[in-house]
């Protein structure tokens, strides 16, 4: 059953990955991530981890999204014509890619660790619940907390600076 | 299904972020392979802390999930700033700084 | 005492910046002046039995790092602070009656720069001489990009494409040699506390495996300095470009520098690899004889002649340290102040021909001595020492060197000698080519007026002293030097055939 | 349910606390007109404030917030760089066009939360905090860079940095999510006890994620090979931003790095070791090399700083306090030298129609002496030449180098060096000297100039005390401590000690 | 005051004497500079005199003294003190130099009259004879060699005093270097003396070589060459002549005194002073015999033909001189150093003579122009004559016993040397015959333009004078050839300075007659104690049979000259037809200008022609252009990547981490 789950989650994902890397109209790719982002939410929600998958359905696919959707709607997004300039790059992308991959696969399987074959640490209830989550945000991350929300409020100001409309911006 | 399967999901999906920054030319798809890496790194965190048995991988992804959105917000302030300036939303066009 | 001497040209330097422009010369020939008066009093002072340092003076400046500020006077760089108090005065001077443009930082530099060059002599630090000696370069640096001449017309470089050139290339050694001092003192302390003091580091030494590159990182900073055969190839841009007062003190003192880094630094703190590597040292030093001589016969540029001839010159000097026997350095330290003393008057004299001629050509120059004859009297001397006639005090500088080598390698001592002859067919060829022959139309021959007299005066004077008292330098130097070469022959000298009898 | 509140050491914190509260305070007097003018001002109160409070905590190094950061000499150190450094950009920003567009309130506080962004990164002993810092110092400065919309190169370089940055910071979270998956903690102390106690000496996973880390670092000192955005943002950014984040951000990432690399990963120095200097050397010679022939000023100190950046790696590959403190050493040191500079950059760009081409300071020598002297010096100092704090921090990192047997870099900074007198001097000589090929007289001015988004010239900018008092402050101490630089020493060495 | 305080003084005069006239060439009228010169050397050989009547006032063996200011330069082993060495040798040459050069100084006061540099040359000619007494009376090799390169310079200056005649100067500069070859031999033989016996002293030295060394070993053998290649250099021997005839391009009573009299026997003067180290070295004292001899005959054979008046006089010289060397290098110090002597006086007045006529022909030198003087310049004629009787050694004169001792010293030691005996009376015989050459060729004959003009008005030609080298117009600013021309007949102090000259040449050989007295030798032979070459001496009677045979020869020639240039003056025209080869080959010098051009000389402006053009351009300057390209290439390349794509950086930095993370997953355990 499990298995099952991660499988069809997991190919979500990866299909809503390749999905956005692969449609031509940015408001497609907008939706294929959309696909992407639930299918990630399930495989939290299997590895026990509630209250990051209700923050991943709620915060990305809800708000970051419609952002998103609103800033294509306001900038139309045209499709990008095949022509590569760069040279090379077309060849020597997906085969760093696929290095990548492979490094960072060899690293996992190569790993000594014992626990990479378990299932994981058998957990008490609650594990990774809103409570046990909140009581970590308050205590040991209490200040990377706080210094985030700050880190929003600058990044709110940056978005206001860059894209408020100014009287002698455009004439 | 033991954790590998998922860290190896996700260096798949990372490498699978790089791979669209490496070829889209649109801001906005880039930023959305961005969200991809930033997502694969999530979900190893989140598979590692439930390997380890603790749940400092999931808060740290959560964190990881306001900065992805300010720099999403900062992102997309820097593509509307770019549309007004009616510049082409294409970054193989923005090139004046070479050499 | 001695840090007067080391900073008061760069005192009157900084406040002849508030002086107005007229003032600038005048002062800053004042500064050279104390500074010159300083440097009279100590070697009169100077108690010449003694080896060992004087005038010491040490306090800790960068503690952290095991660096201090310390200095001293003994035999080996006596006289060489007292050749560049000389020089720089008469250099000084020699502008001071000129005017150049930007006259305060014109001589702010030339300060700036005699300070730079007291202290590379003086520094009893090996970081403190690492450091005078790359900074010597900066106000020559500005001093021949800036005021110098372009060569573009005559297929040369820019002043400042040449002295960028210049720059570079001496501080590929310089900065090799400041990695390799720092490498000495971190072996030699080898875990203990690091200190830069050429002194302690004599005493703890270091293995020879390092010793080996150590010495050839020294070597390429000393070689290009110099410069040395294959190393010179800033040298014929950089004295093309250079303003002649300016080209005086440096080709007299800077090019010494170099020569005497190894009596300071190199013997005694390398001493295996300095006779493991000693012919290969004295092949440069050959080439450089040879190959100096042979240009500067062919040149027909009065500063290439000069320029070549201290090529020439500086090799003898290296040969006569390699020949690592006492009479062989005690030549040299002669040598390099008798050098010092010909070449800035040279150059002197050619600014002077400059301006009657205008050109630096000897085919377009000739006949001079007529109309100015005390003009050729002045420079019948220079060349004379410069070709170190005997009875001069470079023939004896020469003779000392030429002997330690004879005695050390004979066969060097043969090859080097033939060096010597060339300078005589050079050095005349030099004084006819300017004050003898028939006179160029339209070129104007005229008596040297009392400013340049003032100066090259005194400086001829001096070549005539030693020329008949060179003990006055010998006596003082000998014993500073026969400890540096006890250190490289630990005390057993190669002597002649005498030793055996 | 139980819940028991961290024990929080405010004097501790004190210095974070003032700099929100100057961020909070500067952004409403944008929104007050009576205080519209006022942002600078307070900007600069409340680094003087930070400041203040980071030297009273001089010298009692203890952990805060349940271990989230460490606030000892290292850190402080580090801080009141960046610190010093903003202030200088704050008063270069004087009349900067970028501050109107951005609006003079939202842009400083912009800055004041980069600065944050650097105090919390120089202090982080975890993961999260690491990444929240790392990322608070960034965003700020893409949006920075952009500030001066109307011209496109500014743009150009917030959505470079922007992206490039973003990768960065992707693969440091990815390194950091393996290295938490191996040690299954995120506290530096936490990690190096995981790695132990799991036995993972010498495991890819391990391994892997150090590398990850080393990119993400790498990239925001601008090591080669992820340096590419430098010199692009360096010289798209407005002037003042450029000057800031080529010191700070270099000050605060070398700080983590060192932290890092020492107190996290140090069991793993052998593998790590030769990586860096491999690194190190190859900045070296990209740096001195990409930076010969270029014409635009801020590009040539783009290409300098990833040589120094090269030369400052130095200091963290020997992973010793003598590297430590040299580093920082060279980092106070590098501030002086590049303020001097870019404060010269800063007004010929306003002054003249060339903007940051090399163009603009020719002559400078006989026309403005107050800024021919520092930008000489400062190009002195950066080529290390003696009699400036240069070379004091090149001999200071030679020495740790050699002492650390890695003598071989120290050879190579020796010949780096060499290279990058090729260009320092270059602008030297177009300062005082007669130029080396006559150029097209007016010739078509550079980007900055030319192009319609032309900033408007200010004649008289060469005189003005806001740009000619920090050139003349930062030459004068890039002098003072190449004489003196005893004191520098002992705060470096302060520093140094904290890590080990 | 004792004898070494005296020798001081000879050296003191001529110094001070050059040093004022050199300071106050503006403020001193040319008489008194004239005077000032002339008293110095004067006063410089009455102090001579002085400490010659000191020195006789000991016992013969005692007549040796040094004697030294101050240390020169004497640290590290090396004794150099300023220090002299007076002893009999010593005190002779002082005595010839001084006494000569005072004639030569009268003279000059009258010839130089008109010449522009009249302060500049008696300034030059003390300090050449302050060189050549340092030179004499120097007690270490050290101090030898700076006279031998001080009387080197003197005779540059001199030579080259018409500076602005490219001939002189290129002569002066030919001259200078290779006397300076002569100074780096001596130089290296005191670096080998030093080394087999650790000082440059000469009483150390000499002392300590008999002790050291073995006959003939290598050591001394060297050292002996060397000091030869010094001497040679000086006395114009074989192969380093050819400066001397060039040398001839200076004032005529430059010519006379340093080209005939004083330094050119420096050599004969050296090898004497050293017959310490000669006895023990055999071999080199004959290898220096034999180039004696072949310069005397070679330099005979080419007088013949020289039609150069002063050239001539010169090609005799070096040939006279190779007797001395013969002399001096067999072993007959005392006839050798007579010889020197008898040499200076007819061969100075020689020139004299022959400067007088070549002022009378308006610097014209060409005998072939010549002609008639005798009835136009009885007084220089008559001079010229005694001069050119006792060149010829004519029988009584002072030629002719000098030089005959000489051989007959050689015939005694028998063996190998009579080859001496026969060849240097031929060369004898040859002597005559160039001699009375010039004579006849000169004072006989047509008289010409000059001569006739002399004759009728009584004065001499002005022309717009040239330069007899080149035939180009003399730059007057210079000076000579001044407004007039100073003949003998017009001028008492030449007049004074031959006359007295001619006397000695006529009979200053009666102060050594065999079996009569022998004065010089019985001087000097103490000095020369210590090893010998030779135990020999001639007996009376072989000295008269050879007095006899060199008389008869002498004879011969002078006939054999009458025959061929007064008898029939076509011969001679009819014998260069005949023999047109050897006439141009010796008329060429046998070649060795030509010679030493190619061996020498091009090879070495060759390459240094290809160090300036090839390899200062090649490698040296290559050195720095190769490093640069291959910075600027990378560069380039660099450049090229950082090509303003955000994805192309991206792709760098994947890159990048692809490679660092290959590396880290290698180094995993």
């Amino acid at each position: 059953m499990e298995a099952v789950v991660f499988f069809v989650a997991a190919i979500g994902a990866l299909g809503g990955a390749i999905g956005v890397i692969a449609m031509r109209n940015p408001f497609y790719s907008v939706l294929a991530l959309i696909i992407h982002l639930f299918s990630l939410a399930a495989l939290f929600l299997l590895l026990t981890a509630a209250f990051v998958a209700a923050a991943q359905v709620v915060v990305y696919a809800g708000a970051v999204m419609v952002l998103y959707v609103f800033v294509v709607a306001y900038v139309g997004g045209g499709g990008e014509s095949a022509w590569e300039p760069i040279p090379g790059q077309r060849l020597l992308a997906p085969l760093l890619a696929i290095a990548l991959f492979v490094e960072l696969s060899i690293a996992v399987l190569g790993s000594a660790l014992k626990s990479l074959e378990s299932h994981g640490a058998d957990t008490a209830t609650g594990f990774g619940d809103p409570a046990a989550i909140g009581r970590l945000l308050l205590e040991k991350f209490l200040l990377p907390f706080e210094a985030s929300s700050i880190l929003l409020l600058l990044a709110a100001v940056g978005a206001i600076v860059l894209a408020a409309r100014r009287r002698e911006a455009d004439a | 299904m033991n954790i590998t399967w998922y860290i190896v999901l996700s260096s798949l999906l990372f490498a699978t972020g790089v791979l669209g920054i490496l070829l889209r030319r649109s801001p906005m798809v880039i930023l959305l392979c961005l969200e991809l890496m930033l997502n694969a790194g999530n979900l190893a965190l989140v598979a590692f802390s439930r390997m380890v048995g603790n749940e400092q991988g999931q808060v740290f992804a959560v964190i990881v999930m306001v900065i992805a959105a300010c720099e999403v917000v900062v992102g997309l302030g820097l593509i509307v700033a770019i549309f007004r300036r009616r510049l082409p939303l294409n970054v193989d066009d923005l090139r004046e700084l070479r050499g | 005492m001695i840090n007067v001497l080391l900073w008061a040209p760069l005192a009157f330097g900084l406040v002849g910046l508030f002086l107005p422009r007229r003032a600038a010369g005048p002062w800053a020939v004042l500064g050279t002046l104390v500074t010159l008066s300083v440097a009279v009093g100590m070697t009169i002072g100077f108690n010449q039995g003694d080896s060992g340092l004087q005038y010491v003076e040490s306090t800790p400046w960068i503690s952290g790092l095991g660096v201090d500020y310390s200095l001293g006077l003994d035999g080996l760089n006596l006289f060489l602070v007292l050749l560049t108090a000389l020089l720089w005065t008469g250099g000084v001077a020699f502008a001071a009656f000129r005017d150049y443009e930007r006259p305060k930082t014109f001589f702010l530099l030339m300060l700036v720069a005699e300070t730079a060059t007291l202290g590379s002599f003086l520094a009893q630090d090996l970081l403190l001489f690492v450091l005078f000696f790359d900074f010597m370069l900066v106000p020559f640096y500005f001093l021949f990009g800036a005021w110098g001449h372009d060569r573009t017309a005559e297929g040369g470089m820019t002043a400042s494409g040449a002295t960028l050139k210049m720059i570079i290339y001496t501080l590929i050694g310089s900065l090799l040699m400041l990695v390799a001092a720092i490498a000495t003192a971190i072996i030699s302390a080898d875990g203990g506390h690091i200190t830069f003091s050429i002194q302690a580091l004599q005493e703890q030494g270091i293995g020879l495996g390092s010793q080996r590159w150590i010495f050839w990182f020294f070597a390429a900073a000393f070689l290009v300095k110099m410069p040395a055969f294959l190393l010179h190839g800033w040298m014929p841009d950089a004295y093309r470009a250079a303003p002649l007062p300016a080209l005086a003190v440096f080709s007299g003192v800077l090019a010494k520098v170099g020569a005497y880094g190894f009596l300071r630094i190199v013997l005694p703190l390398f001493p295996e690899a300095t006779v493991e590597f000693q012919e290969v040292v004295l092949v440069i030093a050959l080439a450089s004889i040879l190959y100096g001589s042979v240009m500067a016969f062919t040149q027909t540029n009065v500063r290439l002649i000069a320029g070549y001839s201290s090529v020439a010159q500086l090799g003898f000097i290296t040969a006569g340290i390699f020949a690592l026997r006492a009479d062989g350095s005690d030549g040299a330290v002669l040598q390099m102040v008798n050098h010092g003393l010909v070449v800035a008057p040279i150059f002197i004299i050619v600014a002077i021909l400059l301006e009657r001629t205008g050109t630096e050509d000897i085919r377009e120059m000739g006949g001079m001595a007529l109309r100015a004859p005390v003009l050729a009297a002045l420079f019948l001397i220079v060349a004379l020492a410069t070709l170190a006639m005997p009875g001069s005090s470079n023939f004896i500088g020469e003779f000392y060197i030429l002997n330690g080598l004879f005695q050390a390698k004979i066969v060097f001592a043969f090859i080097a000698i033939s060096g010597v002859a060339m300078s005589a067919y050079y050095a005349l060829r030099l004084y006819q080519g300017t004050m003898h022959n028939r006179k160029p139309e339209g070129l104007l021959s005229r008596e040297i007026g009392w400013r340049d007299a003032v100066v090259l005066v005194p400086l001829v004077l001096c070549i005539v002293a030693l020329a008949f008292y060179p003990q006055l330098i010998l006596k003082r130097t000998n014993p500073s030097v026969e400890q540096t070469i006890a250190k490289v022959t630990k005390g057993s000298a190669p002597n002649g055939k005498l030793a055996e009898r | 349910m139980n819940f028991n509140e961290p024990h929080i050491d405010y004097a501790g914190i004190s210095p974070l606390i003032a700099l929100t509260v100057g961020i909070c305070v500067v952004l409403l007097s944008a929104v007050f007109k009576p205080f519209k003018r006022s942002a600078p001002l307070l900007t600069l109160v409340t680094l003087g404030a930070t400041a203040g409070l980071l030297i009273w905590r001089w010298d009692d190094p203890k952990n805060l917030i349940t271990g989230a950061l460490r606030l000892d000499d290292l850190a402080i150190s580090i801080s009141l760089i960046a610190i010093l450094v903003a202030a200088f950009c704050v008063v270069l920003s004087i009349g900067e066009r970028a501050t109107e567009e951005a609006g003079s309130g939202e842009y400083h506080s912009l800055l004041l939360g980069s600065v944050l962004g650097m105090v919390l990164l120089s202090q982080a002993t975890n993961l999260v905090t690491f990444f929240v810092a790392l990322e608070t110092l960034s965003i700020p400065l893409y949006i920075l860079c952009a500030t001066n919309l109307r011209r496109e190169g500014s743009l150009e370089s917030g959505l470079k940095y922007l992206i490039v940055g973003s990768i960065g910071s992707a693969t440091l979270l990815y390194g950091m999510a393996f290295l938490y998956g191996g040690t299954g903690a995120t506290g530096f102390q936490g990690i190096a006890a995981g790695i132990a106690h799991n036995g993972l000496d010498g495991d890819p996973l391990i391994l892997i994620g150090i590398a990850m880390a080393a990119v993400g670092l790498a990239f925001k000192t601008s090591i080669a090979p992820f340096h590419q955005w430098t010199p692009d943002v360096y010289q798209g950014a407005p002037t003042p931003i450029t000057s800031f984040m080529a010191v700070a951000t270099k000050a605060a990432a070398f700080a983590v790095f060192l932290r890092f690399f020492e107190v996290a990963l140090g069991s793993q120095l052998d593998s790590w070791q030769p990586a860096l200097a491999a690194l190190a050397a190859i900045s070296i010679v990209v740096g001195n090399v990409g930076a010969l022939g270029q014409d635009s000023l801020k590009r040539i100190m783009g290409w300098s700083g990833v040589a120094q950046a090269g030369y400052m790696l130095g200091g963290v590959v020997v992973a010793s306090e003598a590297g430590t403190s040299s580093l920082v050493f060279y980092l106070a040191v590098y501030a002086f030298m590049n303020l001097a500079a870019f404060a010269v950059i800063v007004a010929r760009e306003r002054e003249t129609i060339f903007g940051d081409d090399i163009r603009a300071v020719r002559g400078l020598g006989a026309e403005r002496p107050a800024l021919a002297w520092p930008l000489t010096i400062s190009m002195l100092a950066l080529a290390g030449l003696p009699a400036t704090a240069g070379f004091i921090g090149k001999l200071y990192l030679i020495e740790a180098l050699v002492e650390g047997d890695y003598t071989w870099l120290a050879v190579f900074i020796a010949v780096g060096t060499m290279i990058s007198l090729a260009y320092y001097l270059r602008i030297v000589a177009a300062m005082w000297m007669r130029p080396e090929r006559e150029a097209v007289p007016g010739g078509t001015p550079a980007i900055a100039g030319a192009s319609p988004e032309a900033d408007p010239v200010d004649p008289e900018a060469g005189r003005r005390w806001y740009l000619v008092g920090p050139a003349v402050l930062a030459a004068a101490a890039t002098v003072f401590f190449g004489v003196i630089p005893q004191p520098l020493v002992e705060f470096a060495s302060h520093a140094g000690s904290a890590l080990f | 005051m004792s004898a070494t305080a005296w020798a001081w003084l000879v050296l003191l005069f001529p110094l001070l004497g050059s040093i004022v006239i050199a300071l106050g060439y503006r403020a001193l009228p040319r008489k008194a500079a004239g005077m000032i010169g002339t008293a110095a050397i004067g006063l410089a050989f009455a102090c001579g005199v002085a400490a010659l009547i000191g020195l006789l006032g000991e016992d013969a063996e005692a007549r040796h003294h040094a004697s030294s200011l101050w240390d020169y330069a004497s640290v590290a082993g090396l004794d150099i003190k300023l220090g002299i060495y007076l002893d009999q040798l010593s005190i002779f040459m002082v005595l010839v130099v001084t006494g000569v050069s005072t004639l030569i100084h009268l003279y000059s006061y009258g010839y130089m009259q008109s010449d522009e540099g009249y302060h500049r040359f008696f300034s030059y000619l003390n300090f050449f004879v302050f060189s050549m007494l340092l030179l004499v009376l120097a007690g270490n090799f050290v101090l030898l060699i700076v006279g031998w390169a001080f009387v080197g310079f003197a005779s540059y200056a001199l030579i080259s005093f018409w500076y602005r005649r490219e001939t002189a100067t290129r002569a002066g500069l030919k001259a200078f270097v290779i006397n300076v070859v002569g100074d780096i031999g001596l130089v290296l033989a005191a670096f080998l003396i030093f080394r087999e016996l650790g000082s440059f002293d000469y009483g150390p030295v000499f002392a300590k070589a008999p002790e050291v060394f073995s006959v003939n070993e290598w050591s001394v053998t060297a050292i002996c060459l060397l000091l030869l290649v010094g001497a040679f250099a000086k006395s114009a021997q074989l192969p380093l002549h050819t400066w001397l005839p060039d040398a001839m391009e200076g004032p005529t009573p430059v010519s006379s005194l340093i080209h005939a009299a004083t330094m050119v026997t420096a050599g004969v003067y050296l090898i004497a002073r050293t017959h310490v180290l000669f006895a023990l070295a055999p071999t080199a004292a004959d290898i220096s015999a034999f180039i004696g001899l072949a310069t005397l005959l070679v330099a005979a054979t080419i007088a013949l033909v020289m039609t150069d008046l002063k050239r001539a006089i010169a090609y005799s010289t070096m040939s006279q001189i190779g007797y001395m060397v013969v002399g001096v290098s067999i072993g007959a110090y005392g006839a050798g150093m007579f010889h020197l002597m008898t040499h200076a006086f007819f061969k100075a007045l020689l020139f004299m003579a022959a400067g007088s006529i070549i002022a009378a022909m308006a610097n014209e030198q060409n005998i072939d122009r010549m002609g008639g003087f005798a009835k136009a310049m009885r007084f220089t004629s008559v001079t010229m004559l005694c001069g050119g009787l006792a060149l010829a050694a004519f029988p009584l004169t002072s030629g002719f016993f000098s030089k005959d001792e000489i051989l007959a010293y050689a015939g005694a030691r028998g063996g190998m040397y009579l080859i001496f005996v026969v060849l240097g009376y031929f060369g004898a015989f040859l002597t005559a015959i160039y001699t009375f050459r010039l004579i006849f060729r000169v004072l006989q004959g047509e008289p010409c333009a000059e001569a006739r003009e002399l004759i009728e008005t009584g004065h001499v030609a002005h022309e717009a004078p040239k330069n007899p080298a080149t035939g180009e117009l003399e730059d007057t600013d210079v000076g000579f050839p001044g407004p007039e021309h100073h003949i003998a007949e017009t001028s008492a102090p030449m007049r004074v300075a031959m006359g007295v000259l001619a006397f000695l040449a006529l009979v200053g050989g009666l102060v050594q007659v065999p079996g009569v007295d022998n004065v010089i030798s019985d001087f000097l032979d103490p000095a020369f104690t210590g090893p010998v070459l030779a135990h020999v001496h001639p007996s009376v009677e072989w000295d008269w049979i050879g007095l006899a045979i060199g008389g008869v020869i002498s004879l011969a020639g002078i006939w054999v000259a009458h025959w061929l240039y007064v008898a029939n003056p076509e011969r001679p025209r009819a014998l260069e037809a005949r023999f047109q080869g050897v006439h141009d080959f010796l008329f060429r010098k046998w070649y060795f200008d030509e010679a030493i051009d190619f061996l020498v000389v091009r090879p070495a402006l060759a390459i240094g022609r290809f160090a300036n053009r090839v390899f200062e351009r090649l490698v040296v300057d290559g050195l720095v252009t190769g490093t640069e390209e291959t910075v600027r290439g990378t560069s380039g390349v660099i450049r090229a990547v950082q090509n303003g794509f955000v994805r192309s950086y991206a792709l760098l930095l994947i890159a990048g981490f692809a490679g660092l993370a290959l590396y880290f997953l290698l180094s995993s355990s």
